[in-house]
């Protein structure tokens, strides 16, 4: 691969998605670094803000979780949780959430709670957080997620947070007024899903990887057939990544 | 009033308890530790997203039951370590809730309101898998139901809402910065969900960086976050969040914290961490001189932006 | 954005406007008079214990119903005299509600929640008698019902508990101390419902008695109360809520509500009151001309105890 | 009558009925006065606070309205509506409302709403503001009237403010947890309610008022049997109340 690691490229790639105005719920890991670099690079006018209540911190330094200090700085308010998701969910704020899981399914529906039977898990996961709360009340998702066949599953072992749910109509059946999953940023390319039955399709494979290296790491049959090469990052989106987003790299490792 | 005498007083084995904080910042540490001290057991924890306390009072054996949204320490644990592993071996009982439905919840107990409508979580399993028997939900302080469903009355297209019930703790414990020597408690910076977790338990122990004089904090009120008389002790205790970060007065210490994350691997490195940081030391001013002068100097926060600009957090 | 053009854009015949402030503290006034000044009508209007500006914008004509817990203005008015009026000769639909339901209703509505339970009430008036007809109920942003009682499903007592209905008004008016040049909104002293009203409506305006940096307000944004991304117009109006208080600023103007009081008594006072004041006046600062300097040095606070002592105020 | 007003001793008598720790919901105008004086002479650790979100003001001038700047100044904290009515229902606290009114009946239910049809009122009133939920959440109310046949009612044309209702248990009956009046503190005496019918009694009468006196001035009957005289005030209280609380006599008058 070129000159780039697949974190950097996973950054960029969901930086590109974001508009200028939008409001974005980070959580931690390369969440944090999308929104930061979104920030920074694509949309300056968007606003990040965390669960923990931190709204539009200065982010001088990359915060290692959601109530690091760092997201305390610089914001236009410090509130609490109880705030922060009545702005994920208003109705007059566009929002996008950053979410990553442990298992994600064809219609975008994420399990971050445990692996196995609930009551006797095999493997316990850290649990929804603010997870299925912004996947239920934000404008739009964006997931990220490593490729691997126990990760993108054809069913989840927990169903933590609400994709498009059985596809179709089925979410807004459900009772949700909005949102859903745009799209699935992973370390080999982006899917996102078909406007009618909310499938997962492959939308883009970044520069350089064939696209069975793709589908050899889902678990479920994907719509392959108007995939496109991405752009790969410009050197500008690098340096700055490099330079102000994440010297120490402490996300980008 | 002593950290030992308020933990006793407040805190029983089977209590309900409410921990203040988020993952790395502001957890009740020093409570914590002297609940592990104390030997207390059965304890119901209650709580969204917790971290460092959390994770060493289950691995202490002190938990019997929880209800959370997320258990995880931000880039120093994707997943507590020994809440992992108490879950994995069937050691505790486990109820799952989110962020929004837990904060929501203790905002019903602080408004003195039974239940509270959410949009969130239809057709998921935090809603269709119930962590609690039946049996546990006769016991005191556990919601009858984990949720109720119902069609909003006031919808002429009978949309539906999701009832969460009221949490109301026995004891809630927070860690400010400040209290007055009037016993008004200041925090700075995201409260989290501290103060409504306060607000509805039936005793709240505050533990803080400073106690400062009723004439400061009672200059501009409109920063303080509870009344004194709802606060049933208050303990001095400086660094009392370490190894979690204080706004204003100490950033996380991620040297320790990735001591912990090592050492809580296996249960024998566990024990040794417990047995060389909690049980080892009598008292909050031993496991200051643990950590050291340096220590704490080298985490110190600059006291305007509030975290350690620079400090090596890898 | 200038006064005028903040009502205008935001403002229509028939708008839900929620008001700020609370009997003699931050009325939005200038605001109110803008509406008076543009003939504005048919206004519906939801707050919590108003004062002032409800009582002028109701005796002008602008106001068609009201939801609303208390018309009153402290010792000025033991009932809003300009209300009392309308409401004795059939001009106003009025539907009663406490404080409690209030805030709460715009608590729901600020956090997307359709509705949100209480236990004030039962078996009052307050409940049995509803103000508004079933053909008003189909109108935009009424609610179907007053109110709707259910059993608690968590309570194996059965207990009842009343459901209220979200309030999201058009527009939120909110005079208040400071806004950064960002957009970032710092109230002092009580917030009342503001901020609730604020965060539930489609649109907010904001006037303040100051505009400052961002530098200055995002410095310690624990004291800020509201995000930039929910207001809408911000207008510099130094003395907007005269002759209500602003904590730090001013204190409330005796000698003018008094005046108001005896000029409302009757028709004919209250229209010499609006021509003089209101209608007589372009714009809020030949409103200021019209109080003059030493008036507003009278009433001007002690900038650390935040009112005037020792103002004459019989 | 002696050397002292109806208002002062109002002020004063209610004053007496307040404990040390309880927490006080004031209104405006006597209520205020009496909230004051229980804090200056009867009560020190007593708690004033205010609908409007003031806790614990240090009252140095005397609040004219609930949202005067000065329930703001000195406070522990300055909150709003809703925070203000969770400590009037908190369970943890012994909470005491006073309250006034336009009518009164039998069972210390109240109306300050209005006189006549709610939908053709011939007196308009400000209606509940805090008083429905205070009587509704408080521990106790204690009660402000001026005595009067149109005020002491066999039936309220409007109850807003729920007393004993029925009286009996129909309080409890009907939903409310605790709570309840304590007294009426009038301008001639004090009435309290009977434990088990709820209904209103003669318990004091103010030095030298004939009996026959408070009773003429109510509309339903009212057992007078064990009604004692009140002590005056005392040199002290008066001093306190004319020099301290309201020495501009802004609601003395």
């Amino acid at each position: 691969m070129a000159d780039y690691t697949e974190r950097e490229m996973m950054a960029i790639s969901a930086g590109r998605l974001i508009s200028n105005g939008d409001v974005l719920f980070a959580g931690t890991g390369v969440s944090m670094l999308a929104a930061t670099v979104s920030k920074r690079i694509h949309a300056p006018k968007a606003v990040v803000f965390f669960e923990t209540g931190g709204i539009d911190p200065s982010l001088d330094e990359l915060p290692m979780a959601v109530s690091d200090s760092r997201v305390m700085h610089g914001t236009c308010l410090n509130s609490g949780l109880v705030e922060s998701f009545s702005i994920v969910g208003h109705r007059r704020l566009h929002t996008i959430a950053f979410l990553g899981a442990a298992q994600i399914d064809k219609f975008g529906n994420l399990n971050s709670t445990c692996i196995g039977d609930y009551h006797h898990p095999k493997v316990r996961f850290p649990g929804s957080g603010g997870a299925c709360d912004a996947a239920s009340l934000a404008s739009g998702v964006i997931i990220f997620m490593q490729l691997g066949k126990r990760r993108f599953v054809k069913k989840l072992d927990y169903l933590t947070s609400p994709g498009w749910l059985q596809g179709g109509e089925s979410r807004k059946e459900a009772g949700y007024a909005r949102g859903g999953p745009i799209a699935v940023v992973t370390n080999k390319g982006i899917m996102k899903f078909d406007e009618a039955t909310k499938a997962m399709y492959l939308a883009e494979y970044y520069p350089g990887v064939p696209i069975s290296e793709i589908t050899g790491e889902i678990d479920f049959d994907i719509d392959v057939a108007g995939a496109k090469e991405s752009s790969p990052p410009t050197a500008e989106e690098l340096r700055i990544l490099r330079e102000q987003v994440d010297p120490q790299r402490l996300i980008l490792g | 009033m002593s950290l030992t005498e308020a933990v006793q007083r407040f805190i029983k084995n089977g209590s309900q308890v409410a921990l203040g904080g988020f993952t790395v910042s502001r957890n009740p540490m020093a409570v914590a530790y002297e609940i592990i001290r104390q030997n207390i057991k059965d304890l119901h924890i209650v709580c969204h997203s917790q971290g460092q306390s959390f994770d060493i009072l289950v691995g202490a054996g002190c938990v019997k039951r929880v209800e959370l949204a997320y258990g995880a320490n931000g880039r120093f644990a994707s997943t507590c370590v020994r809440f992992r592993k108490a879950v994995e071996r069937g050691d505790i009982e486990v109820e799952d809730y989110s962020n929004n439905q837990m904060s929501l919840r203790f905002l019903a107990g602080s408004l003195s309101i039974p239940f509270i409508p959410s949009k969130s979580g239809f057709e998921t399993d935090l809603l269709h898998k119930e962590g609690f028997s039946t049996e546990m939900r006769s016991h005191r302080k556990v919601a009858r139901k984990k949720f109720a469903e119902m069609t909003d009355p006031f919808d002429s297209d009978g949309g539906k809402v999701v009832l969460l019930p009221a949490l109301q703790p026995d004891v809630a414990l927070v860690h400010a910065q400040y209290v007055g020597d009037d016993g008004t408690v200041r925090i700075k910076g995201l409260t989290f969900a501290d103060i409504e977790q306060a607000k509805a338990a039936d005793a709240v122990i505050v533990t803080c960086e400073e106690i400062v004089p009723k004439s400061f904090i009672r200059l501009d009120p409109d920063q303080n976050s509870l009344p004194p008389f709802l606060i049933d002790a208050v303990v001095r205790l400086p660094y009392g969040a370490h190894p979690t970060a204080c706004r204003l007065f100490y950033d996380y210490d991620a040297k320790h914290l990735n001591m912990y994350r090592y050492m809580a691997r296996d249960d024998a490195g566990f024990r040794k961490y417990l047995d060389e940081w909690v049980l080892g030391v009598a008292n909050h001013e031993e496991y200051l001189d643990k950590i050291g002068g340096s220590g704490l100097m080298t985490i110190k926060a600059d006291p305007v932006i509030g975290y350690r600009p620079g400090l090596d957090r890898r």
